[in-house]
C-alpha cells in the first residue's frame, strides 16, 4: 500500500512538472515530427513508408522524453532528497517508469494520427496498434528511465543516451514496424507479440534491480 | 583483386587489431612496473 | 602457469594459421574466401564468450563488490567490442568477394554491431563517468543489459528478414566437409585460448593500476 | 557490535579520485546531544555528513547511524535519519504545498500535517505558489518543515543558517531541540558558530580531511579558531 503512494506520488509529481513545463513532451514531439517528416520526404511519401517511419520517429522522440525527466532532477539537489527518503527505491523507478510511459503513449498517438496525415496511411486496426504501442511503451519507458538514472552522473551523459538506447530497443522497432504492416493488411502477426512480451519481461524484471545499483552512492 | 588478397587483408586485420591490443596492454604493464620501481628507489 | 598458457596459445594459433593458410582446399563455391572464415567464426565466437564473461563478471561484482570482479568484468567489455569489431571486419572483407555486397542485413551482422555499440558505450560509461567508483557500478550495469538484450536482438533481426523476403545466401547453405571443420575447430579453440589469456592479463593489469 | 550511540564513525576516509575529503576520522554522538562540525572550507564537513546520510560510499572505515552500518543497511539509516544539504531539495515547478504533500507520501506520513507545517514555517500565505517565485530563505523553510514532516531520529544538517533570518533560525533552534528531545542525535556543520553556539553539546574541528580537535562545547578552544 505505502509502495504504490510512494509510486503515484513520483508520477503525478513528475507529470505535474511535465504539465506546467512541458519541457520534454514539446522538444520530444516537435523532434519526432521532424524526423518522420524528414523520412516521408526522402522515401517518397508512399503508404508503405509510413510504418517504419512512425517506429523510427517514436524511438528517436523516445531518447529525447525519457532523458528529460532526469534532467529535471538535476538542479536544486532534488533527485539526492528524493533518493535520501525511506523505503525502496523500486518505487522510485516505478513512478518514474509510469511517467515516461504516459509521455511516450502520447507521443505515440500524435506522431501516429500525423503519420496517417503525411503518408496517407491506411487507419485499419487501430486495436492492434494500440495493444502494439501499450507494449512498447512499457519497454521503451523501462529502458529510458533505466539509462536516463545510468547517464545522470556521467560526463557527456545526453550524447550517450541514443548510443546505448538505439541499439538495445532494436526489439521494439522491428516489432513495432512488423506489427504495425500486419494491422494495415490485416496479415498475421508472427512472432511480434512475442518479441514485444519478453523484451518488456526482461527490462521490467532487469531495469528495477539495475536502478537501484546505478542510483545507489 | 586476387582472392588471396582479400585472405591477406582479414588476416591482416586481425592481426592488426589484436596485435594493437596486446602492444596496449605491454605499453602499460611497463609503465605501471616503472612506476612502481621508481616508487621503490626513492 | 603464466608462461605455458602464453606458449601453448601461441602454439595453438600458429597451429590454427597453418591449418587455415595451407592446409584448407579451398571450397567449391566460396574458394579461397573460406579461410576468411577461419578467422571469422572463431572471433564471433570469442566475443560473445568475452560478452558473456562480462555480463558473469559484472552481476558478480555488483552483488558482492569485490574489485577483482571488476577487473574481469572490465577485460571482458573491452575483448568483446575488440573481437565483436574484428568479426564486423573479417565479416565485411568476406561478403564483399563472395555476397558482393560489403553488408548484408544478415541477422548475425546486425546482432554483432548492435554487441559493438553496447560495449563500446560500457566502455565509454566507464571512462565518463564523474567517479571511478560510480564508472565501475555504471559499466557493470550496462554489460549486464546488454548480454541480456542480445539474444532477443538476434532473433527479431533473424525473424524481421526471413519473414518478410527470402533469405539471401546464408552461412546454413555451407556444409562443412571435415577437410574444413578441422582447421576451424583448432582455430575456435585458439581464439578461446587466446581470449581467456588476453582476460587474464587485462585483468591482472588492471589490479595493477590499482594497486599503484 | 552494533553501537547504542546514534552516530559513530570509525576510521573513515573517503577520497574523491586524487583528493582525499576525511581521513581516518573517528567520532562519537550521544544520545539526546548535538555535535557541531567546524572547519575551513573544504575541509571534509559536507563529505562526512553526506557519508553518514548514504550519500557517499565511505572508501575506507565504517559509520553507524542509529545504529545502522551506513554501507550495509543504507535503507534502515535512511529510515532514522534525515539530511537538510545546502540545497533545499524543492522542486520549483510545485507549490509549497505539493512540495510537502510530495514528502508526505514518500515517506508515509498523513497529508492532514501539511498545513500545520507550513503554518509552523510561516510559509502560509505563499503556500499555493510554486517555490520557483519564494527566496532562498523561504525555500529553506520549506525544507526544514519537510525535516519537522518526517521527525528523524538522527538529523544531519549543513549550513543550516544560510539565508534565513532569525524567526527562521529559530525554526532551526526548535528542530534540533526537539530531536534532542526525542533521544536522538544532531550532526550540524556551519560557519554561523554564534547561532549554533547555544544549540550544540560538542565541537569536533576538520581539517583537510581530519580531525583536529573534538570535545565539549565549552572546553574546546576550536569554535572561536574556526
Amino acid at each position: 500500500m505505502r509502495a504504490w503512494r510512494r509510486v503515484v506520488a513520483v508520477a503525478r509529481k513528475d507529470l505535474l512538472l511535465e504539465w506546467r513545463g512541458r519541457d520534454a513532451l514539446i522538444p520530444a514531439g516537435s523532434f519526432g515530427l521532424a524526423v518522420l517528416l524528414v523520412l516521408g520526404l526522402v522515401s517518397g511519401g508512399g503508404w508503405e513508408a509510413a510504418p517504419p517511419a512512425l517506429w523510427v520517429s517514436l524511438l528517436l522522440a523516445a531518447v529525447v522524453a525519457a532523458g528529460r525527466g532526469a534532467d529535471r532532477e538535476g538542479e536544486e539537489g532534488t533527485l539526492e532528497a528524493l533518493l535520501l527518503y525511506p523505503g525502496s527505491r523500486e518505487d522510485l523507478f516505478w513512478g518514474r517508469w509510469l511517467a515516461v510511459c504516459v509521455l511516450l503513449l502520447l507521443l505515440g498517438a500524435g506522431l501516429w494520427g500525423v503519420q496517417v496525415l503525411l503518408f496517407n496511411a491506411p487507419t485499419r486496426g487501430v486495436g492492434v496498434l494500440v495493444l502494439a504501442g501499450l507494449l512498447s511503451a512499457f519497454g521503451l519507458a523501462a529502458v529510458g528511465t533505466l539509462l536516463a538514472a545510468l547517464l545522470t552522473h556521467v560526463r557527456a551523459g545526453p550524447l550517450l543516451m541514443p548510443l546505448l538506447f538505439l541499439p538495445a530497443t532494436v526489439p521494439v522497432l522491428l516489432a513495432g514496424v512488423r506489427l504495425s504492416e500486419a494491422a494495415a493488411s490485416g496479415a498475421p502477426a508472427g512472432p511480434w507479440w512475442g518479441v514485444l512480451a519478453v523484451f518488456d519481461l526482461l527490462f521490467l524484471l532487469v531495469g528495477p534491480a539495475l536502478f537501484e545499483v546505478v542510483v545507489e552512492a | 583483386m586476387s582472392p588471396w588478397a582479400w585472405v591477406l587483408a582479414a588476416y591482416g586485420c586481425a592481426a592488426l587489431l589484436v596485435g594493437g591490443y596486446v602492444w596496449r596492454l605491454w605499453c602499460r604493464y611497463r609503465h605501471v612496473s616503472r612506476v612502481r620501481l621508481g616508487e621503490a628507489d626513492g | 602457469m603464466r608462461p605455458f598458457a602464453v606458449g601453448a596459445t601461441a602454439a595453438l594459433l600458429s597451429v590454427g594459421l597453418f591449418l587455415a593458410l595451407w592446409v584448407s582446399p579451398p571450397d567449391s563455391y566460396q574458394g579461397e574466401y573460406v579461410r576468411i572464415l577461419y578467422v571469422h567464426v572463431p572471433a564471433a565466437l570469442a566475443a560473445y564468450g568475452a560478452a558473456a564473461v562480462a555480463c558473469g563478471a559484472s552481476a558478480l561484482y555488483l552483488w558482492r563488490r569485490d574489485l577483482r570482479w571488476d577487473f574481469v568484468g572490465r577485460a571482458g567489455a573491452e575483448l568483446a567490442a575488440l573481437f565483436s569489431g574484428l568479426t564486423l571486419l573479417t565479416g565485411m572483407l568476406w561478403g564483399k568477394p563472395v555476397w558482393g555486397v560489403w553488408w548484408a542485413w544478415d541477422a548475425r551482422l546486425v546482432t554483432t554491431a548492435v554487441l559493438f555499440l553496447l560495449y563500446v558505450g560500457c566502455l565509454l560509461v566507464r571512462d565518463l563517468a564523474d567517479d571511478p567508483e560510480r564508472g565501475r557500478r555504471l559499466s557493470a550495469a550496462v554489460a549486464v543489459l546488454a548480454f541480456l538484450d542480445v539474444p532477443v536482438v538476434h532473433y527479431s533481426v533473424v525473424w524481421f528478414r526471413t519473414l518478410h523476403q527470402g533469405p539471401s545466401i546464408s552461412l546454413q547453405g555451407v556444409k562443412l566437409a571435415p577437410e574444413f571443420l578441422l582447421p576451424l575447430a583448432v582455430n575456435t579453440l585458439a581464439y578461446l585460448a587466446l581470449l581467456g589469456v588476453l582476460l587474464a592479463e587485462r585483468a591482472r593489469l588492471a589490479s595493477l593500476e590499482v594497486e599503484r | 557490535m552494533r553501537p547504542l550511540d546514534p552516530v559513530v564513525t570509525e576510521a573513515l576516509s573517503r577520497r574523491f579520485g586524487a583528493v582525499v575529503a576525511l581521513r581516518g576520522v573517528g567520532l562519537r554522538v550521544r544520545e539526546g546531544t548535538c555535535l557541531l562540525l567546524v572547519g575551513p572550507n573544504g575541509s571534509g564537513k559536507t563529505t562526512l555528513l553526506r557519508v553518514l546520510a548514504t550519500a557517499l560510499r565511505p572508501t575506507e572505515g565504517r559509520a553507524w547511524v542509529g545504529g545502522y552500518d551506513v554501507v550495509s543497511e543504507g535503507h534502515r539509516v535512511r529510515e532514522v535519519c534525515v539530511y537538510l544539504g545546502t540545497s533545499p531539495g524543492v522542486y520549483a515547478g510545485l507549490t509549497g504545498f505539493e512540495n510537502l504533500c510530495l514528502a508526505a507520501d514518500l515517506c508515509g506520513r498523513p497529508r492532514r500535517q501539511v498545513p500545520e507545517l507550513l503554518a509552523w514555517a510561516g510559509l502560509e500565505p505563499v503556500a499555493y505558489t510554486l517555490t520557483g517565485t519564494y527566496s532562498l530563505g523561504m525555500r529553506r523553510r520549506l525544507a526544514l518543515a519537510r525535516v519537522r514532516l518526517q521527525e528523524p531520529r538522527v538529523l544531519l544538517l549543513d549550513e543550516p543558517f544560510v539565508g534565513l533570518d532569525e524567526d527562521g533560525a529559530r525554526l532551526v533552534s526548535e528542530l534540533v531541540a526537539g530531536v534532542k528531545d526525542r533521544g536522538g542525535a544532531v550532526v550540524l556543520a556551519t560557519h554561523d558558530h554564534h547561532r549554533a553556539r547555544a544549540l550544540c553539546d560538542a565541537v569536533a574541528e576538520l581539517d583537510s580531511g581530519r580531525l583536529l580537535s573534538y570535545g565539549p562545547a565549552g572546553l574546546a578552544g576550536a569554535v572561536n579558531r574556526g
